[in-house]
């Protein structure tokens, strides 16, 4: 048996002197997961967002009832009653089942924002970070204009611009959600600009192009990443907050958001309907809060103990 | 060119230097004007579009459902909706540098006069939340610093989590249940109980303000009953962000030099949290809690629909929802204001602050 | 004469993600009222032994030690607020760097103040009196100037000639200087040296010198600690610095430049796995 | 004197109690009272627009316009149906071609300005709805009266009395409802000239009052509140409250609690589920009122699938009207299903329609849709429409009909309907004035070649030049029974082959503080009726 393999891949992945770039990398990352296991909170939070995954996937197969299937006969049952473990909505409708394909939706509206407006604010922001002058300027004011709006509004102003829908909330909550990494992205470019690495890139005759894609982006990810599950919290809640003036996702498709908005018509008398799609958008974002925490006490050197 | 031109070296020779330095501030305060100018014109401008692209009609918000189409067409004249659009936008930008903000379609007034009627019912609720969010946030969170990773921290943070991850809208419902509908501890929806409505004159539009000026004190009393549900709602918010950025300020300045050089004095932990690091948190803090008060002060849309609080939030909403324009760019012009001013206001608390920054 | 203070088997250790690290392994010494030089490489545990005494460790840090005792005082059972009582009056720490280890909001006079107040129990004005007149006993010329000044209105040597000021207003009897010059100038540095052993001399302190510093711990204390890995490699006096028997202080001693040098190049620190376990 | 006084005065004995009650922590759990003089309701009203009575066409602006001003006619609001008062016209008289009518107006009648109202008034105020053109004009255009012709069909012909000549001879009820509405309100010339801009006085009016009626308005704040208070000389008798404050309360829920706590005696807006819960709670007591307002969807019949009267046949049986009613919309609608709203002449209640979905398959299959098809459907995304759809949304698929709901608001809706955008259409349809014709002119008139999108046949591309001609034609009938036949007529085959599924007409049911009675949320006359409230 040869020597390295009786080290064991852990003590490969602990040693300090890796064999090779991946496995320094890799090595990095395992003793990030380390600390990252030592904060129980961030776990948690961890696992709620991978069970939110596993229900959102396997939606069809563990849901008893299909989200759209209205009974007026039997509107508003208190949770437990017959075969609605969370009770009825006011059409009838399975709160459960519509929970758990709300599962999807979040997935998507999360997912989709964080495709959508991490990528804009990396590249608005290292571009005005790293080529300076009056584009910089220029950007920076674009991001100063979008910053000050109210992200509510200018979604909302997004939305009556393209009609309501699950798509156009997504898009919006993207556009209004790109500011601040273009101005984390920037800040942390700003910084690695005149760092030594840099100018060895461009001595060896590298292209701007790939400096920004190569070298400044890849560094600005970690704490863009943490930046980004911290706001997924608030992108939920936005989304919701959208359904509740009725121009998030429509009906009857099961958002949680919508759920809470057309649910609170009943909230003094059957509490249920909007307050266990409030309790999964609660659970849900306190999830992704928790797991941002954790990653950010990985991932941010300054907040390091 | 080796030849200074002698009128250039007149010119500044005979300046004194404070002259000069007072030129310098002029130069930097009109580039700063520049750059508000130019920030107010962009937002004007998106919102302008946006507002043209949607295909909400206001002609249909003023004329309504049944209207035939010769009025329609009349209203659409009026309103100048048959220009292109590069002419409504240029119009609508010089009558706004006039000062004059059009009228809205929904309310049948000028905009001016909506504005100045809901952005104080906002900044009263803002104000009051933002007083909770620091009174309440910056203890909690130097709580989770000095106690990091222990109970009191993981209770911080937990409180503080919950604030950022409840849907707003649902905890006002039912904050309106239990605290007015149950308990009756607070007053109802609303600035005033209807029946205090206009026993004092609007000095400042903000009401406990002006029954204070007034020496109504039933009319305060009153007011201060209807605005402490909403605004705890909200500040519960700014209390989750505050805390936890004054947490995370706090281990930074915990982790530093001068603290160790503190206790090696003696100085005593208290005095090493209370005086050594805050006055150095305070200094990022302000800025934290400016964009917080800057962002409520936008309004705080669920929250007024909520508690049927007549404010800036709810007044954008709706007119955005009807296309009405004038409303739209008015107070988003009024929320750019704001956003700029709030701004200003925390770098000077900044400078004051930070003796570096002198 | 019984020793100011008495140190053994002293150990800090951190936790990390791969199981405990000992930081300090085993430090163990007395010292009087005199100069005792620590050095040793970064990461030696030189600077961890001087704030160990203190009790001025990172939460994140485990200590332990058969005995730590200050004047018949133990340190390792004192209470928070008997160990308040200590620090600053009894025992001082200068910082590395005034650029950090100063309050960047706080004025001059207020910090130095500060440290009168805390133990003397005097006035405001009282303080301030002793304030203007440490600074002036470390030589800073208008002394009511600086005392307005903020800590990033000073140059580097005099802001770690405010630090020694302010530590040496409550008189304490241990003065812990943590690498007190190496932020400096070689200029600046000899004029705080002398100013810190003029004080120290003057008022018949004990002081604990830590640095990486060879020649100048051998110039400046009395007595030598050498320390590699967090372990006391060997003691000397400072005098007899140049016949060290340690392969290590050797290596050290080899590997200072010196004015008359004719070595083409400065041999490389060699260093044994087996001084760890020694 | 500072105006702040004489209102205090009013409320002097409430006031020292709501003192006490205001402060936090001295409040009792017990409800509180308003005070007994004024009527204090919890409404939406973010819909009002205009205070210009030529001008306000929502339900709310009736609701406050016509407590504020006079019309010539009255809908008496003791009986029932829509039965007919003289108001400011104490009689008339029609010549003997039936074109033109004579108006004797009441004389001793005074504006709350203190003015006294002459046929000046009502001439002026005849005219004006031609003049500013605004939504409402449509009202008189549809008999005769234009801008271009106002000022000799209109004529003043002595100090009371007044004459209007239209272009047919007219059923006199069409013209006796029509002057009930709110267009024909009566406005104090004198004050509303000298505060004319350009604009005949439009501005002013949106934020004033300048009427005759049982109040006035004191006090108006857009998407706050508006107060009302008593006009003790109306000629028709003093209001028993003092004072009437409406409050926009946007949420149901906040509504219901105000009306809990007591601070409102009238929650205008709950939800069938709120109704459920306060219903036999001491101290509240839920009243109905029908509302002349119906429900229903339409079809374009510009569309290939919809243009098949087949599927428009199936369509109309995959609605489950009962569940519709009793289910979803308990005591908010009652079953219709034809265009004219009960208590208005001519009204039909037979429901010819029922759920049957196994019919509705067929007649699919029959129309080359054995697969079923799909459809979609506009809605403004606000309750009731909303929610309707997607019960329809449930009760089409049972017969084969997929159904995509695209919900969008009012406005965003209501222009794909009117530019002909749409598959299917949910709305909801108001009377203007409380006469079949308004309606049957929605319903069922067309004229061919004109390019009407305020019609909701040409908006569904409903050709019916025959229902047309009939239409008008009921416009002409001067006798009563008569013209009610003819109504009932139009309806039966409005209801067989329209492209039009009319399933409920809405009553406006409000919880109220028990003590109060007299107060109507809604009447036969199409606004509320607050002067007869009074508290026990």
């Amino acid at each position: 048996m040869s020597d390295h393999a009786k080290q064991g891949w852990r003590a490969r992945l602990l040693s300090e002197t890796p064999r090779s770039r991946r496995e320094a990398k890799l090595g990095q990352a395992y003793r990030g997961w380390l600390q990252f296991r030592q904060n129980r909170l961030a776990l948690l939070g961890l696992a709620i967002v991978v069970a939110l995954i596993v229900i959102a996937v396997l939606a069809p197969w563990i849901a008893p009832h299909h989200p759209h299937e209205e009974n007026l006969a039997q509107r508003l049952l208190p949770p437990g009653t017959g075969a609605h473990l969370l009770g009825t909505d006011e059409f009838g409708r399975d709160i459960l089942s519509r929970i758990i394909y709300g599962a999807r939706v979040t997935l998507y509206i999360v997912v989709l924002v964080a495709l959508i407006a991490a990528p804009i604010g990396l590249i608005v922001g290292t571009a005005a970070g790293y080529l300076g002058g009056w584009l910089d300027a220029a950007l920076m004011r674009v991001t100063d204009v979008f910053l000050s709006f109210p992200s509510l509004i200018l979604a909302l102003a997004f939305v009556a611009a393209l009609g309501p829908g699950i798509e156009n909330a997504v898009i919006a909550i993207a556009l209004t959600s790109w500011p601040p990494y273009a101005r984390i992205a920037r800040a942390e470019t700003m910084t690695i600009r005149n760092s030594d690495f840099i100018a060895v890139a461009r001595i060896q005759g590298a292209g701007t192009g790939r400096i920004l894609f190569r070298h400044v982006m890849p560094l600005c990810v970690s704490s863009l990443t943490v930046r980004v599950t911290l706001d997924m919290a608030g992108i939920i809640l936005t989304a919701a907050g959208l359904g509740f003036l009725g121009l998030g996702a429509q009906p009857p498709m099961a958002e949680w958001g919508a759920m809470v908005s057309s649910g609170r018509r009943y909230i003094l008398d059957q509490w249920w309907v909007a307050t266990i799609p409030g309790l999964a958008i609660f659970i849900v974002s306190l999830a992704f809060n928790l797991l941002g925490d954790g990653l950010r006490d990985v991932l941010d050197p300054r907040q390091k103990k | 060119m080796l030849q200074a031109r002698p009128g250039f070296r007149q010119f500044f020779g005979v300046r004194p230097r404070d002259k000069v330095k007072a030129s310098i501030a002029l130069r930097q305060s009109s580039g700063f004007l520049f750059q508000v100018a130019l920030t107010l014109l962009g937002l004007l401008a998106v919102t302008f579009f946006i507002g043209r692209v949607v295909p909400i009609d206001p002609v249909l918000a003023v004329v309504g459902d049944q209207a035939p189409r010769d009025v329609y067409e009349a209203v659409k004249r009026e309103l100048g909706l048959d220009q292109p659009l590069w002419w409504q936008f240029w119009v609508y930008v010089k009558k706004m540098a006039a000062g004059d903000f059009g009228q809205s379609l929904l309310t049948n007034r000028p905009v001016i006069e909506d504005i100045k009627r809901v952005f104080p019912a906002t900044l009263e609720l803002a104000t009051f939340a933002t007083i909770i969010g620091v009174a309440l946030g910056v203890p909690m969170g130097i709580a989770g610093a000095v106690w990091q990773d222990r109970w009191p921290d993981q209770l911080v943070r937990v409180v503080g989590l919950v604030g950022y991850s409840v849907p707003i809208f649902w905890l006002g419902i039912i904050g309106l249940l239990v605290f007015y509908g149950i308990l009756g501890w607070v007053q109802g929806p609303g600035r005033l109980s209807v029946f205090f409505e206009d026993m004092v004159p609007v000095v400042t539009g903000v009401i406990l303000i002006d029954a204070a000026i007034a020496r109504e004190w039933e009319v305060f009393w009153n007011a201060f009953g209807h605005v402490v549900l909403p605004s705890a709602v909200l500040g519960y918010f700014s209390i989750a962000y505050i805390a936890r950025m004054t947490r995370s300020f706090m281990l930074e300045q915990l982790n530093q030099e001068y603290i160790i050089t503190a206790r090696a004095k003696g100085v005593s932990e208290a005095r090493i949290i209370w005086v050594h690091a805050l006055r150095n948190v305070s200094v990022p803090l302000v800025t934290v809690i400016a964009l917080s008060y800057a962002r409520l002060l936008e309004g705080a849309v669920l929250t007024e629909t909520v508690f049927a609080w007549p404010g800036l939030g709810r007044y954008l909403t709706t007119a955005l929802l009807a296309a009405d324009m004038n409303a739209v760019l008015g107070a988003t012009i009024v929320v750019g204001l704001v956003f700029v001013g709030i701004n200003l206001l925390s770098d000077l608390l900044y400078r004051l602050l930070d003796p570096r920054a002198k | 004469m019984k020793p100011l203070l008495e140190v053994e088997d002293l150990r800090v250790s951190f936790a990390t993600p791969t199981g405990r690290f000992e930081a300090v392994r085993g430090v163990s010494f007395s010292l009087g009222r005199e100069r005792l030089g620590i050095v040793g490489e970064s990461g030696s545990g030189k600077s961890l032994t001087g704030r160990a005494i203190m009790r001025l460790l990172p939460a994140a840090a485990r200590m332990e030690a058969r005995k730590l005792s200050f004047d018949g005082i133990d340190l390792l059972g004192a209470s928070a607020r008997q160990l308040r009582g200590i620090r600053g009056a009894r025992i001082s720490l200068v910082l590395q760097d005034p650029k950090y280890s100063l309050n960047p909001v706080m004025t001059v006079g207020q910090q130095i103040a500060e440290a009168a107040r805390i133990h003397g129990g005097v006035s405001a004005r009282e303080a301030r009196r002793k304030a203007l007149e440490m600074l002036e006993a470390v030589r800073i010329r208008d002394p009511e100037r600086v005392m307005r000044l903020y800590p990033h209105e000073v140059s580097g040597g005099m802001g770690q000639r405010i630090m020694i000021a302010m530590m040496l207003v409550p008189e304490p009897d241990l003065l812990i200087a943590d690498e007190p010059t190496s932020a400096l100038d070689v200029t600046v540095q000899m004029q705080v040296l002398a100013i810190l052993d003029d004080l120290v001399a003057k008022r018949g302190m004990g002081l604990i010198f830590i640095s990486h510093d060879l020649d100048l711990v051998g110039s400046f204390c009395d007595r030598v600690l050498v320390m590699y890995a967090g372990r006391v490699m060997e003691e000397r006096a400072a005098p007899d610095l140049a016949g060290a028997t340690h392969p290590y202080t050797q290596g050290l001693l080899r590997s200072l430049p010196r004015i008359a040098d004719d070595r083409a190049e400065l041999p490389t620190l060699s260093r044994d796995p087996a001084w760890l376990d020694a | 004197m500072f105006p702040q006084i004489s209102k205090r005065a009013l409320f002097t004995a409430s006031a020292a109690g709501l003192a006490a009650a205001a402060l936090p922590g001295a409040r009792q759990a017990a409800a509180q009272q308003t005070p007994r003089n004024a009527l204090v309701i919890a409404a939406q009203i973010d819909d009002l627009v205009a205070l210009d009575p030529h001008h306000s066409f929502e339900v709310t602006g009736s609701d406050l316009l016509k407590n504020v001003y006079d019309q010539l006619f009255i809908i008496d609001d003791s009986k029932p149906s829509a039965e007919l008062l003289p108001g400011l016209a104490e009689s008339f008289t029609i010549s003997a071609d039936g074109k033109t009518f004579t108006f004797r107006i009441r004389q001793g009648v005074r504006f709350h300005s203190g003015n006294p109202l002459t046929a000046e008034d009502v001439a002026f105020s005849l005219r004006r709805p031609l003049q500013i053109n605004r939504t409402p004009a449509f009202m008189y255009r549809s008999v005769g009266l234009t801008a271009d012709n106002i000022e000799q069909t209109v004529r003043q012909t002595g100090d009371f009395e007044v004459q209007v000549t239209f272009n047919e001879a007219y059923a006199p009820t069409l013209i006796q409802n029509l002057f009930t509405a709110t267009i024909a309100s009566v406005l104090d010339s004198k004050l509303v000239l000298q505060n004319a801009g350009e604009d005949r006085g439009n501005t002013w009016l949106n934020r004033n009052s300048a009427g005759s009626g049982a109040f006035r308005l004191t006090r108006y704040q857009p998407n706050e509140s508006y107060t009302l208070d008593r006009n003790d000389g109306w000629w028709r008798g003093r209001a028993n409250m003092q004072r009437v404050i409406v409050r926009h309360v946007p949420e149901a829920a906040t509504q219901r609690l105000l009306l809990e706590r007591g601070d409102v005696d009238v929650a205008r807006n709950l939800t069938p589920t709120d109704i459920a819960a306060l219903r036999g709670r001491p101290g509240i007591s839920i009243q109905e009122f029908p509302r002349g307002t119906i429900q229903y969807f339409s079809a374009n019949l510009g569309d290939p699938i919809l243009s098949n009267p087949r599927v428009i046949e199936a369509l109309k049986h995959l609605v489950d009207y009962d569940a519709i009613a009793n289910n979803l919309l308990p005591g908010q609608v009652f079953p219709h299903q034809s265009f004219i709203p009960r208590a208005i002449l001519g009204e039909v209640n037979e429901r010819p329609w029922r759920f049957d979905p196994t019919r509705a398959r067929a007649l699919l299959a029959e129309a080359g849709h054995p697969n079923g098809i799909r459809l979609t459907m506009d809605t403004a995304n606000t309750f009731p429409s909303l929610d309707v759809a997607q019960a329809l949304q449930a009760s089409f698929a049972r017969g084969g009909v997929t159904l995509e709901v695209l919900p969008a608001t009012g406005a965003q809706v209501l222009a794909k309907f009117r530019a002909r955008n749409h598959q299917l259409f949910i709305g909801i349809w108001g009377l203007g004035y409380p006469d079949p014709h308004y309606n049957a002119d929605g319903f069922a008139h067309n004229p061919p070649g004109a390019n009407n999108p305020g019609k909701l046949t040409w908006r569904n591309n409903w050709n019916i030049p025959e229902l047309t001609a009939r239409t008008e034609a009921a416009m002409r009938e001067r006798d009563q029974n008569a013209r009610a036949a003819i109504y009932r007529q139009i309806q039966a085959e409005f209801m067989g082959t329209s492209p039009f599924a009319v399933f409920a007409q809405q009553q406006v049911q409000v919880a109220v503080r028990s003590n109060l009675t007299g107060y109507a949320a809604s009447s036969p006359g199409l606004s509320a009726i607050l002067w007869r409230a009074t508290k026990g």
